[in-house]
């Protein structure tokens, strides 16, 4: 037990780079470094998903996600960074009830991950599906999991996967519409006649 | 004997009120513009003088003058209340360490010492109420303290009263009043009062010689109020002046707080023991049918040791006391310290000192007698007369309000400028040390005190009268110099200054103050001894003596040494007329020898001087033994212990040595000029300021007492109408409403109403629903979240159980 | 018939409405005349009230009508008047009524003589006068409980428009507030004295108690009406005579029933609560007082007086004479209750007085605090202490009835005083006067006596009435003597506050300056007689005392005596195993039982009438210690 | 301390992770006025709840073997990644939209929805 384990200390790493720059983004108030923080937070996360074994997945969070999916963001961010925009002050009130409820619910969150999280003790053990898990807990194998995943998703139900094939073909058609929407209301349009006072027009 | 005494100073007590019932109605009539007044009013108090003298040279011509008198049991008229033991307390100076018995359990008493009653003749002469066995009368109390009072007050107000017809001369004819202005900007013109001045004063002498006399102590509570209410009126007498008429109301309110403690002394006396008489009820016959409450609360057969009355543990047991003994005790201590409560108000002690030096709008006659040396004087005769009834737990409170007072009035007085109020709050000082003898045990030191400060008092008040009268102002700033001017008035006041502050060579001979000084300290030094934990007293009482005559030489020496500070009221201040400085040479004379012992081979002893042996006369039974607390670990030791040589020497010389500091201290700053009082005021700036504003007595009452009081009745008032009012007249319309209409009523709620409620309701709630959605996305957010959560806690808390 | 008291009594109460009637006829333009005929009359009816204590009256077996020290009700007279309810024409007085029938003609007396700047529709006003005098009277001197409760409403109606028609701005408002407190006040006390009523038997009575209730004269009458009742049928005898149903509450159980139910509170506690609220609203005490306010307000000066002066006295009277002999069990229960509510009063109103900005208003507070003293004064029940023997209570009582005297006089005076400047300035803002001692010195002079009276200041009327009841609930509470203590503060905090805004400083303040003229003789001779009685009771107490005390003294004997018995009682229901559960009393309140029992034997109903005050036993230490035996229940519980 | 170097990672240790994950995309969405700010704290709270995901389905990890999701739990947190990136570009475009409109991209100014 007293040995120095390398899967913890990268986890460590991993981890509390994940949860600090989940915080940078909470704190900071600038929002192109709130964009930076978060593609730092997701990188990481994919570092967490990677020693959790889930190589495809991670790869998928670092292309997608961080590839994609902020750099959009950032676009989003550098369209819209005028000055009055790129930071913008939040009431004290805003932060207090923020923090209470986030307070809350973190208070709720963190018991139930210990509580879910805990080794199995023997009691528990003698579950329905314990022989299954018995295997599979006891000799892991670091295995590619991409073509299983692969394969799970074209609707091939594996030893741990069941069939996706349904879910794939409609999460493709909301992809299309999604980007056929996007386009639609990004599109530079005529402008509004602009009020005086922006935000108030209620037409 | 008794009959002789009690008629001629029945009427000595009646012809005031006689002054003033003529002055009532005829007043205006009596010679021009009233000038007449002053002369029925000062020949009644006049006649009231001669007629107390009379009775206090039967009372010595029949007790002598010597403290153990034994009285001469022949005297048919005579009323004793048991055999009489001699009683002589100075021989027991040497016992007196013995005495000291440590006994906390039972109130020790003096080992082989047998007192014997004191000499007092009581009686009553009208019934007020008459319930059963509960009486409530009108009555006397005589003994040497009452007899010693009357003519003390007599003569003063004798004086006074000449004094007056000089100094209120100005009202014989109009007025202009230069303190009040108009709306218009004139000063006010009226008519003079002198009539009335007089009418008020025969009544305030009337109601004060009725303390005096006062046989029950539901009597001195009757005159009590009314020395008040003429207090209110000479206060006050000066109506158009707004400062004025709320010193007045000031004053008595104060003191109504006072008396408010004093009803509740009142009630737990009459509650438990059914009497308020001093001395016992008579019947007819002349025969006691109800012990007083000083032979039920120190009996003879008890050695007048003091125990709690029977029927205060009697009224314990009713109440249902598990420990009868003890809520007796605490009724004895409640009824003492109630009494006491009146006496602050009326002394004006500490928490309620604020009203007299307010009491200073008043003529000036009206403070040298009523606010120094007579009315506020009648607390301390009261405690005095109630003496026996004090618990020493009481008694210690009386000490600690009364070295507090002493303290703190002597410091407002450094700094005060006003000529007057120094000499209030010299006068609150001085009430002080009374107190505070009394509360160490110093029944004879106080009473001296009582009266020697009654003449300088009264005679500082009337020379400073005498110097406004010549300058018209109050301000000592705008006096200096006026020695020249008006020698009589400057070297009487320098008399009552130097008797005020204890001068006297010591152990030789001395002024008045000298002697109750001395006498005050000894016994607070004596009752230090006794009880380590609070000999702090006599210290403070010791620094007491140096601020007095370090403020009362600033005073002299600011109005009459150095150089005019205003040269125009300079020039026209002349010394006032006979009538008004005969009376300061009288009191002056008697500032200086009133305590003086009568034989001068014996001027070292203390006790030798025929004022001390005529307070001895009068000390109430038991209260010449030691005796120790119940509930507190105090021991009151006998006063004639103090007259030991080693405390009274050890006391005079610290009282000697304070005192001279003080005055080396004044005439440093005040005479030679050595140190700049200015640069002393700047080095303490914040105590200056704090004593400057009488420590914010005044202020803090503003704030702690009058605001909340009035806040509560406009709560109140509010209440009334926006809360019971609102009420009634919600449920009058109601009502009306209801009838108009019962039927059209019916038909709406029933038919048209539901509906209408029904939509209505939806409506509202639809409204009201409306309040969420504010359409804040960050809002939702929350929302959301709290959401999950409330799941989350319903699933796990609420679904599992 | 022949009762030598039936025509004086009567003539004394209705000549005022028989006056109205002469009123009525005289021409309506000769406003002077109307006003010179109706003080005429209320100075008649005032000379006969003060003629009927002269001695040598009627020159028959009495010396007069009212005399002193005499216990009893006197002057009794009884005329059948609705035969089929047992209601009858029933007048006397004693001790406690007389001193008020004398406050009642004399204030009305001097409203009247106050009422001269009145010029609006005076014949009207003058018929409605008389008429409320007549209903006050009668209230005062009624013996029957119907007749009572007749005169009480007679008075009622007038009043409600003496203020509606003749008062200020809002007078219909006010109006109709009094008139609604009032009439829920009676239609209460309605329903007590039904309860009574149906519930009362008189033929539980003994003979002696039927003769000190004056349902019978002597004995062989008392025989000879037993056997007609007993002639007559088995039908219980219901009665509305105020002394019969004394006797009954006190001497029978017959009000001690359950009202409702099985197992509730009994009929003499409904009763007294119904009877409690009707008179405590005339009195009026907090939280129904706010009629007053207003009603003094609006109404005009001689009208304030009289309410001031008289129409507050019923409720203390009403208490003193119905509540307390009637029910007595429920009055024991219930003072607390009673004396909470005094000293409310007295610390509201105080309270209230000193924030008030208009001086009528102010002494409309003034007043409620001081009828707080009478409502304490009558409830310090528990003052009974073996070692004084009641004194306590009888002091308390005692000093309630003077407060109410002594109220009345200042009261009606301050409303008096307030009324005299506001017909000259018209208006009664405290913070716009002042400077009038210099202009009306007289009057000020006079205004300081009254207001100090009202303040309790020892000489005068108030201070006795005060200090007898503070002193006297010491027994009953400490905590309610310390605050009723405390109002001393308060009334000279907010009565000199008052003298100083409007009579002291250098100027008057407020509109019509020049309209501040000395007062006229009229205004004299109606304040200096209020001064005069002012000192004289301060003074001379006894005067009054000497008619009161016996007949207070009496009242609070037999409910000592009611006391006694049910302690007897208790005991001896212990010793049979609780029979009777009704009863409770807190026996830790009580004296010792073994120390009172012994006294029941002398208290037979008969000794309880003597009119000499009951002087303590000498002995009675003494025989505290021979032990009374509480195994004896023969000897203890003495039915009666 | 040194407990957490030495002993083997667990399911906790990604739940605990995920869940700060989570609550700071929480408290992002509730306290940012920039819409951007908001849609960041969306892409927090969904990669705090993808992480779990992947947490549940791995192999590799201390846990109570009952909760086991396999390779499902890594084929849903790809539905999740690429419903992310959907749900990113039309969010992106209404902000784009939004701001054109109203030249502005605060969300507090959007609420022309309230009641």
């Amino acid at each position: 037990m007293g040995e120095i384990n390398g899967h913890a200390i990268l986890f460590l790493f991993f981890g509390i780079l994940t949860c600090l720059f989940s915080l940078a983004v909470v704190f900071s108030s600038n929002v192109v470094r709130m964009a930076f923080y978060l593609i730092l937070a997701l990188a990481a996360t994919s570092g967490l998903h990677f020693l959790a074994g889930a190589d495809f997945v991670g790869a998928m969070q670092l292309v997608l996600y961080v590839g994609g999916t902020l750099v959009l963001l950032v676009f989003g961010v550098m369209l819209t960074a005028q000055n009055p925009f790129i930071s913008l002050r939040t009431a004290g009130g805003d932060w207090v009830v923020a923090a209470m409820v986030g307070g809350i619910l973190l208070v709720i969150l963190i018991p139930v991950a210990f509580q879910v999280g805990l080794p199995p003790t023997e009691a528990s053990q003698l579950g329905g599906r314990a022989d299954r898990e018995a295997v599979t807990s006891t000799d892991p194998v670091s295995v590619p999991t991409a073509t299983r995943i692969g394969l799970g998703l074209l609707g091939v139900p594996g030893d741990d996967v069941s069939g996706y094939l349904l879910p794939f073909e409609i999460i493709s058609i909301h992809l299309l519409v999604v980007l056929v929407g996007a386009a639609y209301l990004a599109r530079a349009k005529r402008r509004v006649t602009v009020r005086d006072t922006p935000g108030t027009a209620d037409v | 004997m008794e009959s002789i005494l009690s008629n001629l100073l029945l009427i000595a007590w009646l012809l005031p009120l006689a002054s003033f019932c003529v002055i009532l109605f005829f007043g205006p009539r009596l010679g021009a513009a009233g000038r007449g007044a002053a002369y029925v009013a000062t020949g009644a108090i006049g006649g009231g003088f001669v007629l107390s003298l009379i009775s206090l040279l039967t009372w010595i011509g029949t007790h002598g003058v010597s403290g153990g008198h034994h009285p001469d049991a022949a005297e048919a008229s005579h009323v004793s209340l048991s055999n009489h033991v001699p009683q002589d307390v100075f021989h027991f100076a040497a016992e007196s360490k013995d005495s000291h018995s440590h006994d906390d359990t039972h109130h020790g008493h003096g080992h082989g010492h047998s007192s014997g009653p004191k000499d007092a003749y009581f009686g009553d002469w009208y019934t007020l109420v008459d319930f059963g066995r509960l009486k409530i009368t009108i009555g006397y109390y005589v003994d040497a303290l009452t007899v010693l009072m009357f003519t003390m007050v007599t003569l003063i107000a004798s004086c006074i009263h000449f004094y007056a017809m000089g100094y209120m001369h100005e009202e014989l004819h109009d007025v202009t009043d230069h303190e009040v202005t108009l709306s218009n900007g004139e000063h006010l013109h009226r008519k003079g009062r002198y009539y009335r001045f007089f009418q008020y004063l025969s009544l305030f002498c009337f109601s004060m010689l009725g303390i005096v006399i006062a046989g029950n102590i539901a009597m001195t509570f009757v005159f009590w109020e009314l020395v008040g209410i003429c207090s209110y009126f000479l206060i006050g007498f000066y109506i158009e002046r707004k400062s004025a008429s709320t010193a007045a109301n000031k004053a008595f309110i104060v003191n109504r707080v006072g008396d408010f403690g004093m009803i509740i002394g009142l009630m737990a006396l009459w509650g438990s023991l059914g009497t308020f008489s001093f001395g016992g009820e008579k019947n007819a016959a002349g025969e006691i049918i109800k012990p007083g409450i000083f032979a039920q609360a120190r009996a003879a057969e008890d050695d007048y040791a003091l125990k709690t009355p029977a029927g205060m543990l009697k009224r314990a047991e009713e109440m249902g006391a598990e420990d009868p003994e003890h809520i007796g005790h605490l009724l004895l201590i409640v009824a003492g310290l109630g009494i006491f409560c009146g006496c602050v108000g009326k002394s004006a002690q500490f928490p309620l000192h604020v009203w007299l030096p307010d009491a200073m709008e008043g003529p000036t006659p009206v403070s040298a007698l009523v606010h120094s040396a007579t009315m506020v004087a009648a607390g301390v005769f009261l405690v005095g007369r109630f003496y026996p009834m004090f618990t020493p737990e009481v008694l210690l409170t009386i000490a600690i309000i009364g070295c507090i007072t002493l303290f703190m009035a002597a410091t407002i007085a450094i700094t005060a400028t006003d000529i007057k109020r120094v000499l209030a709050y010299s006068t609150l000082s001085q009430l002080g040390y009374m107190m505070f003898a009394l509360g160490v045990g110093g029944w004879v030191a106080g009473m001296l005190h009582l009266i020697t400060h009654a003449f300088f008092k009264s005679l500082l008040f009337m020379c400073s009268g005498s110097v406004i009268h010549a300058v018209h102002t109050n301000e000592m700033t705008e006096m200096g110099g006026l020695r020249r001017k008006m020698p009589i008035t400057a070297y009487t006041m320098l008399v009552g200054c130097l008797a005020i502050m204890g001068a006297g060579v010591p152990t030789i001979v001395g002024l008045s103050g000298y002697y109750s000084k001395d006498a005050i300290l000894a016994q607070a030094l004596h009752f230090g001894k006794n009880n380590a934990t609070w000999d702090v007293m006599f210290y403070v009482a010791a620094a007491g003596a140096a601020v007095t005559a370090f403020y009362m030489f600033r005073l002299w020496f600011l109005t009459f040494i150095g150089e005019p500070r205003d040269p125009h009221r300079y020039d026209h201040a002349h010394e006032s007329p006979r009538v008004m400085w005969m009376p300061l040479v009288v009191l002056a004379f008697f500032a200086i020898f009133v305590a003086m012992p009568a034989d001068i081979e014996n001027f070292t002893d203390p006790t030798a001087s025929p004022m001390v042996q005529l307070l001895e006369q009068a000390r109430p039974d038991g209260t010449g033994l030691d005796f120790s607390g119940q509930l507190a670990a105090i021991t009151m030791p006998a006063e004639h212990g103090s007259h030991a040589e080693e405390i009274h020497l050890a006391a005079g010389m610290i009282a000697f040595g304070t005192a001279m500091f003080g005055l080396l201290l004044a005439s440093c700053l005040y005479w030679w000029r050595i140190l700049n009082p200015e640069e002393v005021r700047s080095m303490f700036a914040p105590i200056y300021r704090f004593l400057r504003n009488k420590w914010w007595f005044d202020e803090l009452y503003e704030t702690i007492f009058i605001r909340p009081t009035i806040f509560c009745g406009r709560c109140v008032a509010q209440f009334d109408q926006r809360g019971i009012d609102w009420m009634i007249n919600g449920l009058a319309s109601c009502t009306r409403t209801f009838t108009s209409g019962f039927d059209r009523w019916i038909d709406k709620i029933f038919v048209d109403g539901f509906v209408n409620w029904v939509a209505a309701r939806t409506f509202a709630i639809g409204i009201w629903l409306r309040k969420p959605q504010t359409g804040r996305l960050r809002q939702y957010v929350v929302f959301i979240v709290i959401g999950t959560m409330a799941m989350y806690i319903v699933a796990t808390f609420g679904l599992t159980n | 018939m022949d009762n030598p008291y039936l025509w004086p009594l009567t003539m004394l109460v209705f000549f005022p409405a028989a006056a109205s009637l002469v009123v009525l006829l005289l021409p309506r333009d000769s406003q002077e005349l109307i006003k010179r005929v109706s003080l005429f009359v209320t100075a008649l009816v005032f000379i006969a009230t003060v003629v009927m204590a002269l001695p040598g009256f009627t020159g028959g077996a009495h010396f007069s009508l009212a005399e002193d020290a005499v216990a009893q009700m006197q002057s009794v007279f009884q005329v059948s008047w609705i035969p089929s309810f047992n209601i009858q024409y029933f007048m006397g007085l004693d001790g406690i009524s007389f001193p008020l029938l004398v406050l009642t003609s004399f204030v009305g007396m001097l409203a009247m003589g106050a009422s001269w700047p009145i010029t609006k529709h005076v014949k009207a006003y003058c018929v409605l006068f008389l008429l409320l005098e007549t209903g006050m009277l009668g209230v005062f001197l009624a013996l029957d409980f119907f007749l009572f409760y007749v005169f009480w409403e007679v008075m009622l109606l007038p009043m409600y428009f003496l203020i509606g028609v003749w008062g200020g701005p809002r007078r219909e408002y006010a109006a109709i507030k009094f008139f609604l407190y009032t009439l829920l006040g009676s239609v209460l006390m309605l329903i007590a004295i039904l309860m009574l009523y149906f519930n009362s038997d008189i033929r539980a009575l003994s003979d002696e108690q039927l003769i000190a209730a004056h349902v019978v004269p002597d004995q062989p009458a008392a025989l000879a009406w037993r056997a007609e009742k007993v002639a007559a049928a088995d039908l219980p005898s219901h009665t509305f005579n105020i002394l019969a149903l004394q006797q009954l509450g006190q001497h029978t159980d017959q009000f001690s029933k359950s009202a409702f139910t099985e197992s509730g509170k009994s009929i003499q506690w409904w009763a007294f609560v119904l009877l409690f609220i009707g008179f405590v609203i005339k009195v009026p005490s907090v939280p129904v007082h706010t009629w007053l306010p207003d009603a003094h307000v609006e109404a005009p000066t001689p009208i304030s007086m009289i309410l001031a002066g008289v129409l507050l006295k019923m409720g203390g009277y009403g208490i003193i004479r119905i509540c307390y002999p009637i029910c007595p069990e429920a009055a024991y229960d219930l003072a607390w209750v009673v004396c909470f509510i005094g000293v409310l009063s007295m610390v509201y109103g105080a309270f209230a007085a000193l924030a008030q900005k208009d001086f009528k208003r102010m002494v409309a507070y003034s007043s409620v605090s001081h009828m707080g003293y009478v409502v304490l004064g009558l409830g310090v029940w528990s003052a009974v202490s073996p070692s004084f023997n009641g004194d306590y209570w009888k002091m308390g009582m005692n000093g309630a009835m003077f407060q109410m005297i002594a109220h009345g006089i200042s009261s009606a005076g301050m409303f008096f005083l307030v009324g005299v400047i506001y017909d000259r300035v018209h208006h009664r803002e405290l913070d716009k006067f002042g400077g009038l001692f210099a202009k009306m010195p007289v009057y000020s002079g006079m205004a300081m006596l009254i207001f100090f009276a009202g303040l309790g200041l020892p000489g005068l009327c108030g201070f006795i009435g005060e200090v007898l009841v503070v002193l006297s609930v010491w027994n009953f509470s400490i905590v309610l003597a310390v605050v009723s203590a405390f109002v001393v503060i308060l009334t000279a905090a907010y009565i000199l506050w008052a003298l100083q805004r409007v009579y002291l400083g250098a100027e008057y303040k407020g509109p019509h300056p020049e309209a501040l003229t000395p007062i006229t003789p009229r205004e004299w001779s109606i304040a200096v007689p209020l001064c005069i009685f002012a000192i004289v009771l301060g003074v001379y107490p006894q005067a009054l005392f000497n008619y009161m005390s016996p007949s207070v003294d009496q009242t609070v004997d037999a409910l000592i005596q009611w006391q006694e018995r049910q302690v007897a009682e208790d005991v001896a229901g212990k010793k049979k195993g609780g029979e009777k559960q009704a009863v409770t009393i807190d026996e830790r309140k009580l004296p010792k039982p073994g120390q009172q029992s012994f006294r029941v034997p002398p208290i037979a109903p008969s000794a309880s009438w003597s009119p000499s005050r009951v002087t303590p036993d000498p002995s009675y230490p003494a025989i505290q210690e021979s032990a009374v035996e509480k195994n004896n229940p023969i000897a203890l519980n003495r039915g009666t | 301390m040194t407990e957490i170097l030495t002993s083997p990672v667990g399911l906790t240790h990604y739940l605990v992770v995920g869940a700060v994950m989570f609550v700071s995309g929480v408290v992002c969405m509730a306290t940012k006025r920039n819409a951007l700010g908001v849609l960041m704290g969306i892409e927090l709270v969904l990669n705090g709840a993808n992480l779990n995901f992947v947490a549940f389905g791995s192999n590799f990890l201390e846990r109570n073997p009952t909760y086991q999701l396999g390779l499902d739990g890594q084929i849903i947190s790809l539905f999740v990644i690429v419903l992310a990136a959907a749900e990113a570009a039309v969010a992106l475009a209404i902000v784009l939209n939004f701001y054109n409109n109203h030249l502005t991209v605060d969300v507090d100014r959007a609420d022309e929805l309230r009641g």
